[in-house]
Parts: C-alpha cells; structure tokens; sequence
C-alpha cells in the first residue's frame, strides 16, 4: 500500500527526514515515534500527498478518496455544525448511506447530542472525537492517524480502541504517538524517528 | 420585590400617557392656530415632539450603557436595550412623518441635498448597526459590554454630528428654537409643549411596558429551569 | 456529474457558512444605504454622472476585495483546506466552488447596490449591468486564485503582491470603460476575453496552489 | 512610562507581523490605487476640483475600511488575544497598540495616495494634508475599537462596515470640509474634537471589549 | 488564592457548570478531572478572568499578571517566531533578566535551536513547549494548566515534571487533566466534574 524508499524531505535548509524505507501492506500496523519535533506529522503528510517527498521513491497503493487522516487539527469549520461539517465530507467523498453513517458514528463517539452545535463551541475532546468520525465516515483503506488519543477521556479512548481493533484486520494504519503501550498489541512493525 | 413596585407605576404612567395625548390632540385640533402651512402644519405637533422623544430614547440608553459599564448596575443592559429599540421605534416615525410633511412642503418624500434630514438618517442607520452587533453576540456578559459600548458611541455622535451639519450651513430644514427662543406665536408654543409631554410620557409608559414583559420572560425561563 | 455535485457540494457549504450569520442581506442593505450617505456628504451637490458611475466601481471593488480577504479564511483558520485536497473530488473543484460563492455574494449585493444607486444618482442601463456582470466573473476568478495563494503561505510572499494589481486594474479599466465610454462594445469585449483566459488559467493551476 | 513601553511593545509586534505576512498593506495600496485609477478614467478633465477632492475622501475612508477589517486577524487565529488580555499591562494598551500600528499604514497608504492625487487631479495643499492627518487619527481611534467587536461578534469582517460608516460621518464632513471651504481652521476644528473625543471613549472602553 | 461559592457557569442556555466550590490555597495544587465536555477547559477560563461566572462567588487573591496559563492553544503568533513572541510576553510581563530568562526557558525545554524559526513551522510538542515557557516565563504564583502534557514526548514531559515538583511547594496549581495518575504525587485536592 505504500512503499518508500530512501525517502528525504527538507524545509528550506533543514533536512526533517532522511532515509526513509517504508513497506506498509493492507492489513499492516505502523507504529511511528520520535521526540517531538522528529518528523512524525511531517512523514504522516508525505503519506497522505499533503506534502511532496523532497528526494525518494515514494509509491502510494491507494487513491487519494481511500485515504483517512486524523491530523493535530480537526479539520472542520469551525462555523458550521458538526452535522454540517460531516455532511459535506461525505457528499464529497460520495459516501452511499451518507446520513445513516453520519448518524451511527455520531453516535458510536458521543457526539448525537451536541450535532447541532458550532463546532466553534466544542471542547478540545469533542473536536478530536468529531476528527475521528470525518476519518472514519469513508471506510479507508489507509488510515493515517496522527496522536490520536490526545485530548480524548478515558471512555473516548475505549471508543478508538474498539474501533481500532475491529478495523485492524482490514486496514492498513499509520500511527504516530507518544505512548506506544496502548497500540502495540495492533502494531505488525515500529518506525522509531529520531 | 422591584417587580412589583415596578407593576405598580405602570397602570399611572399609562394613565398620565392617556390623558396627556388626549390633551395634545384636542389643543392641536381645537386651540393651535394655522400656520400659513395651512392644515398639513399639524403634523409639525407630531413630528417634532417624536424627534425629541425619539433623541431622549437614544440618551436614556446611554445612560443606562453608562451605569453598566461603570457601576456594573444589574439590568442595565436590558434597560439600555429597550430604550434604544424604542428609539427606533420613533425614529421610523420621525422619518415617516417627516417624510409626509416634506412631500407636501417640499414636495419631495426626501431630499438629499437636506444635510439635517441625512443626518438623522445617519443616526438611524448607526441604531440599525447597533441591533446587527447585539444579535450576532452569543447572549452573556461580552454581548452587554458590547452594546453597551457602542450605544456610548451613540451618545458622543449625536451631538457631534448636529455640529458637523450646523458647520456645512446647507441645510433649508427648519429651526424651531435658536437663540432668541422659541420662533412660534404663544398659543402653538403651549399646545407643542403639551404635545411633547405627552409623547414623552407615551415613550415612558412603552419603555416600563416593554421592561415588564421582558423581566417576566426571564423569571418565567429560571422557574421552569428550577423545577426541572 | 460528479464533478458538478462536488463544486455544488463546496459553494453550498460557503453560502451556509455566510448565512449562519442569518442576517447577510439586512447587512449588506445596511452597507449600501451607509456607504451611499457617505457619497452623498463628499460629492458636491451638482456632481456629473460621471463621477457617481466612478464612485459605483469603487464601491464594487471595495465589496469584491473585502470578500476576497476573507475567502479562505475559514479554510486558513484550522487547516481546514487540507481536509478538502484530501478530499477525492478533482482540485479544481475547490477553486470553482468558491469562486462561484464570491460570485453570488457579489451578484446579491450588487442586486441591493445597483437598484438603490439608480435610485438616488443616476439612470443604470444594459451596459453598464453587462459590464458589472462580466468584471464580477473575472474578479471572482483571479481573486479566488489569489487568495487562496494567500491562504496557503507557500506562495504568498512573492506572488500576492506583485500580481494583485496589474491582475485587478484591466477589469477596472474596462468595467468603467463599458460604463462610460461611446463605444461600450469593445470595453465589454475587453472584459470578456479578460475572464475566458484567466478562468481557463486559474481553473488550471489551481491544483499547484494548493498542494505541494 | 510603563505604559508606553507596553504600547510600544504591541505596535512593534503589529508591524514586524505584517512585514512577515505582508497581509494587509498590499491589499490597502491596491484599492487606493485602483480606485485612483478608476476616479481619473471617469472624471472628465475639467471636472471639479471639487468633486476629485471628495473622491480622495472616499479612497481613503474605504482603504481604511480595508486594513481595518484585517486589523484583528493574527489575534483571532489562535486566540492570541486571551494571552494579551492576561498580562499585566493596561488593556487599553493594546487598543493603543493597534492604533498605532493602524495608523502606520494608514499613513504608508497615503504616501503613495496623495502624489499619485497630486498628479492624477490636483495639487494638494497644507490644509488638505492637515485634514487628513487629523482624519486617519480618528479612524484609526475608532476604528480599531470596532474591529474588536466585529472580531467578537459571529458576523466579523460583514459588520465592521456596518459598524464604522455611521462613525465616519463627521470625519467625512470635517475632512471634505476642511479640503475645499474657504475657512479650513473650523473644519480642522471639528476633526480635533471629534479625534479627542472618541480617542478618550475608545481608550476608556476598550477594557470592555475584550473582556466578559 | 482563589474561593468560589456555588459557582456557575451557562452559554445561552445550557448550564456548563454549577455549584462549584473552590478553595485553593498559595501551595495548593488542584486536580480537575472529567469527561470531554465536562467544563474543565470553562472552569480554567473562569479561574484566569476571561470568562466571567454567570452566578456566584468568585474571589481571586491574587494579581492579573501573577497568573500562568496553558491553554489548549498555545497563544502565540504564529508568524512571529519564538523568542519574538516570549519577548513580547516577557516586555508585557515587565520581567527583569527578560532576555536571560527567555534563553533559559528556550534551552530548558528544547527549543533553543528553533528559536529563529516562525511559530507556524513548529510541531506539536514544539508548540506546547512554547506554551509552556510563556507560562513560566514570569515565575508566576498561580498556574493554570489545561491538560499540559498533551503533545509533548517522553523527555517533554520529564522537563515538565521536574518544573512542576520545583514549583509545587511554593506555587498554587489549577490542572485539568485525563490521566491525574502523573499528578498525583502533587495534588492535594481533587474536582472531578461530571
Ligand atoms: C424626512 C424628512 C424629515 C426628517 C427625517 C426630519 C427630522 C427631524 C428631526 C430629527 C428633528 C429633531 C430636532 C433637530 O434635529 O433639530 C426635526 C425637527 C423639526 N422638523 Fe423635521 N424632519 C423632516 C422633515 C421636516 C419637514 C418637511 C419640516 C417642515 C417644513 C420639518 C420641520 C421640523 C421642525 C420645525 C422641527 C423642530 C426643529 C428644531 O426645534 O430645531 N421637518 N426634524
Ligand atoms: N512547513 C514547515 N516549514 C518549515 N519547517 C517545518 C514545517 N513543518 C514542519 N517543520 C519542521 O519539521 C520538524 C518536524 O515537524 P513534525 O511536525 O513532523 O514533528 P513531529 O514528529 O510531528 O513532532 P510532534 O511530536 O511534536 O508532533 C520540526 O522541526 C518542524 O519545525
Ligand atoms: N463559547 C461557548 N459557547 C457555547 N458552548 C460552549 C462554549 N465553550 C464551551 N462550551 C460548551 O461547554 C462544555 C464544556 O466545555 P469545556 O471546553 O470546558 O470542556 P472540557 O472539560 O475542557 O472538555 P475536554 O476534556 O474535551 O477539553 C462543552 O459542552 C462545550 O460545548
Ligand atoms: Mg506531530
Ligand atoms: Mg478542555
């Protein structure tokens, strides 16, 4: 699904990655980490053609609309509802059953009662837990998360990990994070960034 | 408790307002001498006292954004609100009756090359902005401080414009006082005096009115939080 | 198809972001009826047409710039307009639908701004719509591109500046040339020409500015 | 001295910010210009000298507008403006600040405004530079205070206009005025009021704006 | 430092919190825990004056600019880089050794050799040590902390707690946070709001 090979990519004069080999199949389970700072995000991008490798092979085995991203940032506009917000990724995505979808993950990460609101309103957990539902609306085949525990509470954690672990099977991942303890039961290999 | 007391000065403020407006049209029909205007200056009973009433509006709600901001006064926002929408309120009816008497002086529902009559419309246009600021704050305290910051502003423009437009020196719309007091025959005097107490106390009996209903709204809203 | 339901998908999406604020149209009635009593203290009171057709184009320029600085800024704000290139629909569709939400909102308030300056300055005919219609086109067009330079900083420091101005003025020139002048056919060509070739151009590069 | 220190601080920010980002300026001297460019295409040679010197007015009140819509946007991203609102300076500080940095470009603008006036219309006297001087004070007063609340409110960018033209008023008057009259002096007057008045409400509220 | 007496706080008309009560004394250090969306982030904004109780006693013994506060974002400007922005704070905050303190700050959380890049090109962790050195930057004596660990990695948040077991003794701390297990060494009191 991707495949690199001595990938490099730089910002102006300074080098980020470097070297990167990367042999992630369909059903695999990248596990990324690094001190902050060490590329994770950067390598995320590179995945998801948000960003172009500076040097390097860099062959993706998936389109572009098969691809799930969970980034630092949401991703939603901040002024419409989170209804709202969904609704637009799937028409873009052309999700059939585009409004039950909607309403099941809604539901499945806590977010039924509060789809009405602005997103502009939402807590730090709600806006990771609304991140989670646009990257799962499609069914990816590629999911490339970036820390995505972070912000959430202890019941929005056991959401991910059941969601996780039954997408883990069919799925090709991409991980960054700081606590590997809590993937590694999923993860089939570990790019340690430094 | 202030409720009540305020329940209680309504029915005698409305009272007063009846009787006082009464009095204004029957001294209007029956006492006020014609003008060479002929019977279309009536509306100068109306017109001008709506004017003033509708300026004591605008002040009063800077007054009241005042003790807000300065004293943090309870219910000063809502107080300021009321009296600059019933500011509005007669500022339409300024425009309206102005509108009709400047059709039949003028012959012209309005004139632009009027400095005082663009300025008025300017005053009003700045109240409209202040209602399109109110309701596109969330409800709470940022939404007080903000209008009550810009009815301030108000209250500094007013006269600051009627300096502008005295400066400019083209305006034909007339003066009614100017330094030697009053320019009309005693008779019309008393009847614009009444006239304007009368639409003054109109303004007062609407503005208790409207605080009431309002007031209730809010008790009722807590009540049913309470009991749930 | 497809493509279309996208580009139908994304302007809806800005219409909705507008009218969240519900009160768009009081506003922008508000803004005309005020920006006109602003013209009427600084044009003396036997003004030719001329300069009130002059005044016209700048208050539409005004309105089109001010809605352009902020085309993306929703996009700029979170990110957000990563979520859009990820998206599978073609790139281009991103341009075309906030092009055409630029557009709307220019036609809306010009909808307000045209009838109101008839009112109070002077007789507005065919020509003049027309050349209003084809510059709003060719606005939206280069301003959308051009601000979505903005948005995605990568270009931003060389391009914006150099290329806003001689990009904006031929529409200018040609806006009140269609206005004012004896010949309006040949301004209205002007302008014409003008959009075809850059809508064509933007439709086409958008892809770059907004991806690596 | 403290406080000015604090001032100094935060305009210092404003213009080191628009030198990276280059956001505002560019997008201000492009509608001066154009609308320059505009007003010499449709005002036939031997028009007024006196409706030129209202279309000068115009231009500079709408670029005004402009900078001012943006004046708030770094602080609003990432809602900076909470950080600034904690620290320990006087909150009108910041207000001062923008001010500040507001008439800086205002001023930049109108370096290359008022020659290209001069050599488009007319010639441009003391008087005229005066008034305008005295103008841009009381824009950037006001206008800084209701970008604040524009940028607290939902409609944003939509309601400053709003907000700002019926407070221009007297500075229109005052500044076309003092421009073309014959006795200037009393003109300038009304400017310097209107400059102290307002500079002192704004200063003295501007704590409520930008706090609950 | 800081009492609050059946405290509450509603945006329009949903009630985010109610019947707080708060004592927190000069070395306190108080836990707040919570589900997503339980008004933890509301109670901090409360606590540093910029949002104000709809109903009830509040009292903050303690000066405007004595307080520290991390937030979800990391309030800077992002097109400035990081020793403008700690040198605007730090001429804000009136601190003497401004630029001396800075450097320290810089070195002490691993952004020193960032210092001259824009804020816009920092990662995640790097954003929430910046967030962090702004807070620190003027040894204040009451700390609010939203969730500070969030984004930073292993040795990120090892700098953290040495600051934190450094300041405990003489500073009060208002923390909100979904894993207080790190914390509780410190805390002396505990809000868990529901
Ligand atoms: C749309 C048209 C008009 C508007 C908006 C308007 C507005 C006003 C306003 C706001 C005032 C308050 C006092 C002041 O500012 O001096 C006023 C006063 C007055 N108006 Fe009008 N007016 C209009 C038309 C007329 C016409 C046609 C007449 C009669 C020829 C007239 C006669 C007066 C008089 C006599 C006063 C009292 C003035 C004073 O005491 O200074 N108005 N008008
Ligand atoms: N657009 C950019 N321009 C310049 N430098 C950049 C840009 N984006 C990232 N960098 C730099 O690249 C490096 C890696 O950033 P990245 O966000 O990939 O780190 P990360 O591993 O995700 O860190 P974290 O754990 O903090 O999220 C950082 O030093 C950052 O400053
Ligand atoms: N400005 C606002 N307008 C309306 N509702 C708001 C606003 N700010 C917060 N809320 C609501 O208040 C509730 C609490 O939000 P808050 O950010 O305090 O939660 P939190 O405990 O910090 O959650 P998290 O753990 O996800 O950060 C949420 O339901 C949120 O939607
Ligand atoms: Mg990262
Ligand atoms: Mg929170």
């Amino acid at each position: 699904m991707i495949r690199a090979r001595a990938l490099e990519k730089r910002y102006g004069d300074k080098r980020i990655l470097r070297g990167i080999e990367l042999d992630v199949g369909a059903d695999d389970f990248l596990l990324v980490t690094g001190p902050n700072g060490s590329g994770k995000t950067t390598l995320l991008r590179l995945c998801a053609g948000l960003a172009a490798p500076t040097r390097g092979d860099f062959e993706l085995g998936v389109s572009r609309g098969r691809i799930g991203y969970v980034a630092h940032e949401p991703l939603v506009y901040r002024e419409l509802t989170a209804l709202e917000n969904l609704d637009l990724y799937g028409r873009l995505y052309r999700i059939s059953e585009r409004r039950e979808r909607i309403g099941m993950l809604l539901e499945r990460f806590g977010l039924w009662d509060a789809r009405h609101e602005r997103v502009a309103s939402y807590s730090r957990g709600m806006l990771q837990r609304l991140a989670l539902c646009r990257a799962f609306l499609h069914e990816p085949d590629l999911l490339l998360l970036d820390e995505p525990y972070s912000g959430l509470d202890g019941e929005g954690a056991l959401v991910l990990d059941r969601e996780l672990t039954e997408r883990a099977p069919r799925t090709a991942f991409v991980v960054a994070t700081h606590e590997p303890e809590r993937l590694r039961r999923h993860a089939t290999d570990l790019l340690a960034l430094a | 408790m202030s409720t009540w007391s305020r329940n209680n000065r309504l029915p005698a403020l409305a009272t007063l307002a009846l009787t006082l407006t009464a009095a204004a049209i029957a001294l209007i029909f029956f006492y006020a001498p014609l003008d060479e205007d002929g019977l279309n200056q009536k509306i100068f009973y109306f017109h001008v006292p709506i004017a003033f009433t509708a300026y004591g509006c605008f002040a009063w709600g800077g007054w009241k954004a005042l003790r807000h901001l300065w004293k943090g006064e309870e219910g000063a926002d809502l107080e300021s609100y009321v009296a600059i929408h019933l500011g509005v309120i007669f500022g339409v009816l300024t425009l309206v009756t102005g509108s009709i008497w400047a059709r039949y002086r003028w012959g012209h529902w309005w004139v632009w090359s009027e400095d005082q009559l663009v300025l008025f419309l300017v005053l009003f246009l700045f109240y409209c902005a202040y209602f399109m600021l109110r309701f596109s704050v969330p409800p709470g305290p940022q939404r007080a401080n903000l209008s009550a910051v810009y009815a301030l502003f108000g209250v500094v423009l007013i006269p600051v414009s009627v300096l502008a437009i005295r400066l400019s020196e083209r305006f034909i719309h007339p003066v009614a006082f100017d330094k030697g007091g009053p320019n009309m025959a005693g008779s019309q005097f008393f009847t614009f005096c009444v006239s304007c107490a009368a639409m003054f106390s109109l303004a007062a009996t609407l503005y208790n009115l409207e605080l009431v209903g309002k007031r209730l709204d809010m008790r009722l809203r807590e009540l049913r939080e309470a009991l749930q | 198809m497809n493509y279309l339901a996208d580009v139908g998908a994304l302007a809806r999406k800005d219409l909705l972001l507008e009218l969240r604020a519900r009160d768009t149209l009081p506003a922008m009635l508000l803004f005309v009826v005020s920006a006109l009593v602003v013209f009427h203290f600084v044009l003396p009171a036997g003004s030719s047409d001329l300069a009130a057709t002059g005044l016209l184009w700048v208050a539409l320029l005004f309105t089109a710039l001010l809605g352009l600085s902020r085309a993306f800024a929703a996009e700029r704000e979170q990110g957000v307009i990563d979520g859009l290139v990820l998206a599978p629909s073609d790139r281009s569709a991103i341009w075309l639908g906030k092009a055409l939400s630029i557009l709307a909102f220019l036609a809306l308030a010009e909808l307000i701004a045209l009838p109101a300056f008839a009112l109070f300055f002077r007789h507005i005919d065919g020509t003049l719509i027309g050349g209003v219609a084809l510059a709003d086109v060719g606005i939206a067009a280069v301003g959308t591109l051009l601000a979505a330079m903005a948005a995605a900083s990568r270009a931003r420091e060389l391009l914006l500046p150099l290329l806003f101005l001689p990009l904006a003025i031929p529409i200018v020139v040609g806006g009140v040339g269609a206005s004012v002048a004896d010949d309006p056919a040949r301004y209205l060509g002007l302008l014409g020409l003008y959009d075809a070739l850059f809508a064509i151009i933007c439709w086409a590069s958008f892809e770059y500015v907004v991806t690596e």
